[in-house]
């Protein structure tokens, strides 16, 4: 299980890559589920041209802790691995990266969407966006991820 | 007694301060601890409080040490 | 939208990247889900060995494109990838991809979902183990993934 | 009419082959296509059947050209 803190641009493809090759034993897991993040050029309308991703080091960390031990009692996971980026991040960029392994699907999804609305809700980061006249605003909340 | 007390994101700009150590022999909780910070401004509504990286309510006791942040809701991911 | 069936070994996550980058706008997309299904070598209480994976040639693509059809109607999808393996199989082989590209979260979380377990009740493939002992058997039937 | 027939998986072992075409002037149904290139061996209970790529039931009509598949439950993913 690991949590990852990243203020550099990553590959959320080759993260994943090498981190099962890395932590997981080749033919133990059968379902790998994940998600990513990534910065759009718009919100609410506007046109975003970059953000910057402020966290709370130390509780930012203790707290993604927290949500991995959550789902590791809800779920039999294999592993569970979550990347976020910190600092200037420009759109097309990878925000968050959140994979489970496990050996049967329904645990991986599961677990993993759990992961990522927990993230949303309990780890401390925000965003502030850059719009097109440069002027700056700050994210206000996140939406449920399970609702439609 | 000695608290650090920080602030981030909007919190930070509202504040316009993102890290002070206060000396509070008469602070006894998490709101008390924002009055001798904020002065007359007052928290806004969905301010959260944490205390040693867990989130906690105003009424939290506070004690020599603790670590203690104001900011508002998380927005990552 | 992509389906592809493939007969030799697939590195899933060069897959999706090679796929984002060659059918993804950059700043589009914020969400991507995806699934991966790989090899075990257990199964039902029995080790094995290998796998071989029959399809339906013309079917199996039919189907997996209507499927595919079905996530288009219920999410704003903006693309879909299916790879799905045939032929002889190895333990810590990847079975099958599903990756979903969407604006947001819930639509690319429950696309990924419906697209895995509508191909694992309606895509024709089949697999046939091969036990420890060498003995073979076919695998009678799919779980439903949404129970647990 | 000329209808071809394919069997996998499972149902392929069970039948003893992988393909046919047959010749079914008297043929209505796909009931009767099983009845014709399986004799007296019975339909597995869970057997699916396509006709033309779709699934279809034992009493859903064929015609001249048809492609006919029995295969057992899918397993893929």
């Amino acid at each position: 299980m690991a949590v990852i803190i990243v203020e550099d641009q990553f590959d959320p493809w080759q993260a994943l890559q090498v981190h099962q090759q890395s932590h997981l034993a080749s033919g133990q897991f059968g379902a790998t589920a994940t998600f990513i993040g990534t910065m759009r050029d718009f919100n609410e309308g506007d046109e975003v041209c970059a953000m910057t991703l402020e966290h709370y080091p130390g509780m930012t960390e203790s707290q993604l802790q927290l949500i991995i031990d959550d789902a590791n009692q809800q779920w039999p996971l294999q592993d569970a691995l979550i990347i976020h980026r910190v600092g200037d991040i420009l759109p097309g960029q990878p925000i968050v990266l959140v994979g489970c392994w496990s050996a049967h699907r329904a645990a991986a999804f599961d677990a993993c969407r759990f992961l990522m609305e927990a993230l949303k809700s309990r780890a401390p980061f925000w965003k502030k966006e850059t719009l097109s006249d440069q002027s700056h605003r700050w994210v206000e909340k996140n939406t449920d991820g399970y609702s439609h | 007694m000695t608290i650090n007390v920080k602030f981030f994101a909007s919190m930070r700009e509202y504040l316009d301060q993102s890290e002070v150590d206060i000396d509070t022999d008469g602070t006894q909780t998490v709101g008390d601890v924002w009055l001798q910070v904020a002065g007359d401004k007052p928290m806004p509504d969905n301010t959260v409080c944490a205390v040693n990286h867990t989130q906690a309510n105003s009424s939290y006791p506070v004690k020599d040490g603790d670590e203690i942040a104001f900011f508002p809701p998380v927005t990552g991911g």
